[in-house]
């Protein structure tokens, strides 16, 4: 046998295998796998005795073979399983091996696409046009709108300063003109005075109004200044009483 | 292009592999081929001019025509047939909040500039928003305002009465209306509408109306 | 959601007409196309069967031929014009052997796991060999096998039988004869094995088979 071959060629013991029985010119169907296995074990000694690295798969295969052989020289009917049906699993792996080989190279030789026949060359493609339905409606509208007015309000809108006489400026006033006027006098001769008739200048002689009379109770209760009115919805005066209050001090302490 | 082995010049191929060989050039190439091309896949006495009027006539009313461009031929779908090659997708959308805002306000204050809107808005409005508003047709440019620079104005169309199922603008709910649907807050001056907004009866002509400073205040 | 242009369902088309249309999708794909596809672009009542047989033979001895991948329908070149559009492949790789028995075994034997296909190599798969398959969309993952670790599955794809010219796995060269063989049997035949006596008629459902771990130590 000629042994030029190393194992560089071969894709694992079971390829090695089918390539050894190919030597032997049968349908595997009728492969001696005795004379198989001297073949695998002859081949890897070879290789052994010319120092080639053989690979532990190989070994594995080797050993296992020399199992086989030496059960199929030695038949022992109690043993499981028997020889000859290790030989016979051995033997379909082999013809299942070269099924599959066939059968690839079967499938490459076919019509193939791209090789022998073609497919469009230049395909079209849909194309796609998209509609859009506005789902906006007649509430997001308003909605929006009003949102729009609400936040801004907050933010930017400052009411106009009212025209009032604060009670400070009332009490200032009133002190300042309570002085020269010792006499019983209408309280809203105190109130700034004004002919204008505007809005404006009515709502600021009412706030005066109101002022002015909050101002005198306070001063009266400290006792300032003297208030009286003669009748329901009457006029309300008032008049300085400082000189007397002190009189009646200098009284009661006397 | 590649020569094909076997020297296919000098193969014996009736006239009828020949159409059939050009036909299979012609649907398998990725590009338009020329008729140099063709022959280098037939005998040298094929008469190529012949075998692409017949193609022609073969594909003559059917599915896909022969088509030449410039000097060179492909297969096209026909054109009556265009429509099987387009595909119609329907989905539903909704403005962005700055377009809804910016159409609102000019809905409402029509004819609006950019400027009014940025105003009322608070911020300021992008180029892409009042492109959009356009684009969809739901407002157009009015006119320009009769202030320094000359403003463009903006209004409502057609298409957005039909959209919002509106007759006239007028029918958009006033401020009242407004408040009394909870939407807008009660404590909101009544004279929010600037003068020039569509309480003026014919909208077409307030293009040239000033701007009213204080309604811009509020 | 898609709709079709123009609700072709109710379209006015005569046959002719149907026909160019199917032809024009057809020709212009070079994908297989199903008859579902065929038929949005038809009116509801078109006979979508007739219209592909009509189809075939109007193809019969021309350049391109209709051929059924599956359930659904390509236009190749015709196979007998192969001596001339022949081109050398240069742009597909040439495979390895590794790769060529891989792609058999699991094409014959599919759903395969990896330690399947081992097991019939007698040799470990490299880790390329599959992702190179994977690659030229020949081959695809099933699923997994309900075995200890849940290996993955492999079987081809739809791109295999266009590749190949299958019109579905059965028509695999050699598929009834490798089968009564009992060689494409997952585990080894019973009169080889009698204490194991699963012999599947249906490739299909070898799934979920146990995977025999002494066939593995061999």
């Amino acid at each position: 046998m000629n042994f030029l071959v190393d194992l560089e060629g071969f894709e694992g013991p079971m390829d090695l295998l089918l390539s050894l029985a190919r030597e032997q010119k049968v349908d595997l169907m009728e492969i001696s796998i005795l004379e198989l296995a001297n073949q695998y074990l002859d081949f890897v000694n070879e290789l052994d005795s010319r120092d080639i690295e053989i690979a532990a798969d190989y070994l594995v295969m080797a050993a296992w073979l020399a199992y086989l052989k030496s059960k199929l020289l030695l038949p022992n009917e109690e043993e499981e399983p028997g020889a000859e049906e290790m030989a016979a699993i051995l033997a379909f792996r082999l013809r299942r091996l070269e099924a599959m080989r066939d059968a690839g190279n079967n499938l490459m030789n076919r019509n193939r696409i791209g090789e022998k026949v073609f497919r469009r060359g230049m395909p079209e493609n849909s194309v796609t046009i998209r509609n859009y339905t506005q789902k906006d409606s007649m509430f997001d509208l308003i909605k929006s709108y009003s949102e729009i007015r609400n936040r801004n309000y907050v933010v930017n809108w400052s009411p106009k300063a009212l025209p009032i006489l604060s009670m400070e400026e009332a009490k200032n006033r009133l002190e300042s003109m309570i002085g020269i006027s010792l006499e019983w006098t209408n309280f809203l001769d105190f109130l700034p005075n004004s002919k204008d008739s505007s809005e404006t200048a009515i709502a600021y002689r009412r706030s005066s109004a109101a002022s002015i009379f909050s101002v005198s109770l306070e001063m009266s209760k400290q006792g300032k200044i003297e208030i009286n009115q003669n009748k329901n919805f009457g006029s309300i005066r008032i008049k300085y009483k400082e000189s007397e209050e002190i009189k009646d001090n200098k009284e009661i302490s006397a | 292009m590649r020569k094909q082995a076997g020297n296919i010049g000098d193969i014996n191929l009736d006239s009828n592999n020949q159409l059939r060989v050009i036909e299979a050039i012609l649907f398998a190439s990725s590009d338009p081929v020329d008729k140099k091309t063709l022959s280098e896949k037939l005998p040298n006495d094929a008469d190529i001019d012949n075998l692409i009027a017949k193609l022609e006539d073969l594909y003559e009313g059917r599915g896909m025509e022969l088509k030449k461009v410039g000097n060179k031929y492909i297969f096209k779908t026909s054109s009556d047939l265009s429509f099987i090659m387009q595909r119609e997708s329907n989905s539903q959308r909704k403005l962005s909040r700055a377009a809804i805002e910016t159409l609102s306000i000019i809905a409402y204050h029509q004819p609006a500039t950019r400027a009014e809107i940025e105003e009322i808005r608070g911020v300021s409005v992008s180029p892409g928003t009042i492109d959009t508003l356009m684009q969809m047709n739901w407002i157009k440019i009015k006119g320009r305002r009769k202030v320094p620079g000359n403003p463009l104005t903006y209004g409502t169309t057609e298409e957005f009465l039909v959209h919002f199922d509106l007759e006239c603008i007028k029918d958009l709910p006033d401020m009242r209306e407004l408040k009394s649907m909870g939407l807008l807050d009660n404590n909101l001056p009544p004279d929010l509408y600037p003068e020039n907004s569509i309480n003026d009866d014919n909208v077409a002509q307030i293009d040239d109306i000033t701007i009213n400073e204080e309604s811009g205040e509020l």
